[in-house]
């Protein structure tokens, strides 16, 4: 058994170690009260979000974030490649044919934001590279359904159709003369 | 006029023939109202700030200047929160519990050379009963919340409050000794105005018992570092883990009243109490009236409250906490012999020294 | 010590109870197939081999391969190195039903959850490892779930607890999704 | 008057009972959507079971529904924390069966990746930790310097948690000017901050008593169970599949293995985890040091693949180093445009199967210190 002096003098080690390591603790966390800390340390590290005073603004964020997607219908055309290989199948697109054989009127294209899963698969395989991620992060709405954003030209009537194909009939009879 | 309440007569507020029972209660409820409430506002305020500045964050700063109503703010919306007024035997019985577990100290609280509302020679240990008591509302108060978490949070409150006691007392007797009587004002008198006068550092062994009494005094109240009642990660606020609305403000009301008592009491025995330099008073006195006079002791015995009360917060933001038996354990194999040696130490002091 | 010089000494260990040993994959590692009621007492003969010592199930995984399904025990030992792969394959009566199959948790007791794992998503019964607690014979679906989801003839419910999980036809206007059904 | 519940009548002597209490699926406590029925003698666990299952999403079913093109971004999600290596084990397989030989580039760049996301991943082990010992400041710095780390994966991969970089062959694209030098910033950023958090948190006496001799996984109860990874590297047992199946160049690179020493406490407890997690935080700096300064010319990707891409019948196991530890994926094709059947063997599994016996025996407080020393990955458990 350990004498009396040994025990005692290893219990006041113990107290004097735990005050010391709180006290250390303590000394390690007062510069940041008084903003001495070396560097960017000193300065606050969160943010408050809607104040303008925010410095993490959609134009600092890096080159290749991947924010909410934006097609340029007018370089689309219609391929449906990112449809097929959206994972979560939010894309869908509809086509009508436009009044020449080349052109495609893409009547629909949704994009449905709320199970979007933004892992750019889309954008890798968008041939003419219309459709791309923005930097916009801000995401919120009220109701799933105003997450749908939709970039289509919009659907065309029975009218318009029949008289575009009219208009294709033309122009391939005169390509044949 | 009761000779315990002799301490009034300076302060010639009240009309000659006013009754005790009023003098008290007014007293009591000026003490509660103007004292307590702002003070509990105004350090909630400044712990949530320096605890934002230690962990990098910004803080409140929504509410008034930098954030400067954010209590107020925060008991508005806890108050908007309450169900319905619920009537009953068990609604009494909480309100009756929180009471007791609240305001039992208030007729306690020393606060200027005349504004002691109890001054006898044995006032000093009345502190002990309020405390106890106050411990004993916190227990029942978990215990009645009918939750394992609450129950958990209640039976380590009292066992920490067992342990907490007898260093807490010890500590406090090694003041009454240096100070010949445990009367408020003999305590203080024992003192100057200037640190070097202080019971603190009037001796080594009072600077150790001045440490121990503070950290009893968390392990009898649960206050922060030293909250096993409390602790969040395990039993989710433990007491206060089924409270909401009006009862959860006045928890924390309680809460922070149990931090502001201890404190200004430390301040009291051990800092120098209220006590201006000879100047100042003579100044006073001369030129204006009593209540002036116990305004600035009152201002002065507040300030060193809240630097002792910031102080026990750094060292709980900077440090995890420890589990409610090893509270316990600490108390009772390092407060304890700790208290005990002070004791002894002041003792031998007192006599090897002064003659 | 190749864990080839192994299959022989398990052929005696265990007459009759190897049928066949395959490469397994591009990695020059071999799968040796076991008869699927003798897989107890392989296990205990692999695990007591002084050389092979093959103390670690590193991975439990099931597939269904046209209509049987195939337990892959990939085992290692933690001294040595050696990695081997026991293949069992067995039938169930029709694409739906539970079958029985013996459990290894005495010889590898780090068996547990991945067998249970495999009677909740494949429907086997492994006799000697039974679900705990919960009476349903559930370990993660939830309790009172029809089926086996990951059996290739596995039809997703169109309702659970008799909630259905697409809305009744017939509404006029859309819902919150944007969903006219 | 005292009416026993059970029999109605007045007992014949007062007894104590246990408390038997149910701990989640959710709870502050824990580190996941995860059960825990606790039977407590006062606040001594007796007894704990562990019920999980809370978060099964059929992951692996829906990889069997999907073209082979589509299932990289699932891999993000087997494990949210440490996202990158759910996508490197698949990447691995599909390599193997299909027989591809990734670039020395493309492979330096998965490893640099890879050890970013294991920094990140040990930094948000660190927070929990602290976080389930009560100290709060010690949270908000480790996640401070977090957000330098995942500042990083976004500015080269698009996105801070599910990167979705990794492809049959390669990686989507390039280093980003720029992106070298912030590595080395950080790096020293962080080797700074070690000794920062040593000062406030690990050699504090609180901290030394919360989790010393807490929840003891011995190295012969992490062989019994097959415990992987950190967790028995702090047990003292050398396994780590960089060292053992090297993949993706860690061969060229020199690093040893850090083991838990029992400094404070025993082998294995809560401590050493603990500490572990700091040294391979150390360990990783090396590493990207190393693997950034010494990136090899060439091409990032092994000519464009993505069109028509077929894999060939076959199947595959292969093992990687993830922060939790040994992620293995036995894939199995049958030529199809669909992956057959994909199955991972995930660290946490033993970890969960260990949990009820780490408990027994401890008090009511150490539940979310042991639960957080774990570093239980509950997303990959259930899958």
């Amino acid at each position: 058994m350990e004498s009396v002096f040994t025990s005692v003098l290893k219990y006041l080690r113990e107290v004097y170690l735990g005050v010391k390591s709180i006290l250390t603790s303590c000394f390690t966390a007062l510069p940041y009260l008084f903003n001495r800390r070396s560097g960017d340390l000193h300065k606050e590290v969160t943010e408050q979000y809607p104040d303008p005073v925010s410095s993490r603004t959609a134009d600092d964020l890096p080159s290749r974030s991947r924010g909410l997607l934006f097609n340029d219908i007018d370089r689309c055309t219609g391929c449906k490649a990112c449809e097929e290989i959206c994972p979560t199948k939010c894309i869908t697109v509809e086509n009508e044919l436009g009044t020449e054989a080349s052109k495609v009127w893409v009547a629909v294209f949704d994009i449905d934001m709320s199970r979007c899963m933004f892992c750019g698969l889309c954008v890798e395989v968008c041939i003419p590279q219309s459709l791309v991620h923005t930097k916009e992060y801000e995401g919120a709405a009220y109701y799933p359904r105003d997450l749908v954003i939709s970039f289509g030209r919009g659907r065309i009537t029975p009218e318009q159709r029949t008289k575009w194909a009219a208009i294709r009939q033309a122009k391939e009879a005169e390509e044949t003369l | 006029m009761k000779p315990w309440m002799s301490a009034w007569d300076g302060l010639d507020v009240f009309p000659a023939g006013t009754p005790e029972w009023a003098v008290a209660a007014s007293i009591v409820g000026f003490v509660y109202f103007f004292v307590i409430m702002p003070g509990a506002g105004f350090m909630a305020f400044l712990d949530r700030k320096i605890s934002a500045d230690l962990q990098a964050r910004i803080g409140p700063n929504r509410v008034g200047l930098a954030g400067l109503f954010q209590p107020l703010a925060d008991l508005l919306k806890l108050l908007q929160k309450e169900k319905r007024i619920v009537s009953g035997w068990r609604e009494a019985f909480w309100l009756g519990l929180h009471t007791m577990a609240l305001y039992s100290t208030v007729a306690v609280l020393p606060l200027g050379s005349m504004f002691l509302l109890v001054d006898t020679d044995m006032s000093a240990f009345m502190l002990f009963w309020a405390a106890l008591i106050l411990a004993l509302g916190t227990m029942l108060m978990g215990l009645n919340q009918g939750s394992i978490p609450g129950w958990f949070g209640g039976i380590r409150v009292a066992s920490q409050a067992l342990a907490g006691a007898f260093p807490a007392m010890i500590g406090m007797i090694c003041v009454g000794l240096r100070a010949g009587s445990f009367r408020w004002s003999a305590v203080a008198a024992a003192q100057g105005s200037s640190p070097l006068h202080w019971t603190v550092f009037s001796d080594p062994f009072q600077f150790i018992a001045f440490f121990v009494f503070l950290a009893s005094g968390m392990v009898l109240l649960g206050i922060s570092p030293l909250d096993g009642g409390l602790s969040v990660p395990d039993i989710h606020g433990g007491v206060s883990s089924h409270l909401y609305g009006r009862r959860l403000s006045l928890f924390r009301l309680g809460r922070f009243y149990g931090f502001f008592l201890w404190s200004e009491i430390a301040v009291v025995l051990f800092m120098g109490a209220w006590n201006l330099p000879l100047f100042v008073t003579d100044a006073i006195r001369n030129y204006s009236t009593p209540v002036a006079l116990e305004a600035v002791e009152l201002l002065v015995l507040l300030v060193k409250t809240g630097l002792v009360m910031l102080g026990v917060t750094w060292v709980a933001r900077a440090n995890p906490r420890i589990r409610a038996d090893q509270i316990t354990d600490m108390a009772w194999k390092v407060l304890s012999p700790l208290s005990l040696m002070a004791l002894i130490g002041t003792t031998v002091w007192m006599i090897w020294v002064n003659h | 010590m190749d864990t080839s010089d192994l299959i022989p000494r398990l052929e005696e260990a265990v007459p009759g109870a190897v049928l066949e040993v395959r490469p397994f994959g591009r990695g020059g590692e071999i799968s040796v197939w076991v008869e699927a009621k003798s897989i107890q007492k392989v296990a205990q003969a692999i695990r007591k081999d002084v050389d092979f010592s093959f103390d670690w199930l590193e991975n439990l995984s099931v597939m269904e391969v046209d209509k049987a399904l195939v337990l892959t025990y990939f085992l290692r030992s933690q001294e040595k190195g050696h990695t081997l792969y026991l293949r069992v394959s067995i039938v169930p009566d029709s694409p739906e039903a539970p079958v029985e199959m013996l459990s290894v948790v005495k010889t590898w007791p780090m068996a547990k959850l991945p067998e249970l794992e495999a009677s909740d998503l494949f429907g086997i019964r492994f006799v000697g490892n039974p679900v705990p607690g919960s009476s349903s014979g559930r370990f993660i679906l939830p309790r009172g779930w029809v089926g086996y989801p990951l059996r290739k003839s596995y039809v997703f419910p169109t309702e659970f607890l008799n909630i259905p999980h697409t809305r009744p036809t017939g509404h006029t206007e859309p819902d919150d999704y944007g969903v006219v059904t | 008057m005292i009416i026993d519940r059970r029999t109605g009548s007045r007992p014949e002597h007062l007894r104590t009972d246990l408390t038997s209490w149910v701990v989640g699926p959710y709870h502050g406590a824990l580190p996941g959507p995860m059960r825990v029925h606790l039977k407590l003698d006062g606040e001594v666990v007796v007894a704990g079971v562990v019920e999980t299952g809370f978060l099964h999403r059929g992951l692996e079913k829906a990889l069997e529904l999907h073209p082979w093109r589509s299932t990289i971004p699932y891999m993000d999600h087997l494990d949210p924390e440490s996202a990158v290596f759910g996508e490197l084990v698949l990447c691995l397989a599909v390599e193997e069966i299909v027989g591809i030989v990734v670039p020395p580039r493309a492979q330096r760049i998965r490893v640099i990746l890879a050890e970013l996301t294991r920094l990140s991943c040990h930094l948000g082990f660190i927070a929990r930790v602290a976080r389930a010992v009560g100290s709060d400041t010690m949270l908000h710095y480790v996640l401070r310097d977090r957000e330098k780390v995942l500042d990083l994966l976004e500015l080269q991969t698009g996105s801070r948690a599910s990167l979705n970089f990794l492809r049959f062959g390669g990686v989507v694209a390039d280093v980003t000017e720029g992106f070298m030098e912030r590595v080395h910033e950080t790096v020293d950023m962080l080797r700074v901050r070690l000794k920062e958090y040593n000062d406030l948190f690990t050699f504090n006496r609180a901290f030394v008593k919360r989790t010393a001799n807490v929840g003891i996984i011995s190295s012969e109860f992490a062989k019994h169970l097959g415990i992987s990874g950190p967790n028995a590297r702090a047990a003292g047992l050398p396994y780590d599949v960089r060292k053992s199946y090297p993949y993706c160049g860690y061969d060229q690179l020199d690093f040893h293995i850090p083991l838990g020493k029992g400094e404070g406490g025993t082998q294995g407890d809560a401590l050493d985890r603990f500490l572990l997690r700091l040294r391979e935080i150390a360990l990783g700096i090396d590493l990207l040091k190393q693997a950034v300064e010494s990136l090899p010319r060439g091409p990032f990707w092994k000519e464009s693949l993505m069109d028509n891409f077929e894999v060939p019948a076959g199947e595959a196991y292969v093992r990687v180093e993830s922060p939790r530890g040994m992620l293995g994926c036995h894939l199995v094709s049958d030529g199809g445009k669909n992956p057959s059947r994909v199955q991972f063997r995930v660290p946490t599994l033993p970890l969960l199967q260990a949990v009820p016996d780490l408990l027994v025996g401890g008090r009511l407080e150490d539940l979310p210190v042991i639960l957080a020393s774990l570093d239980l990955g509950i997303a990959e458990a259930d899958r």
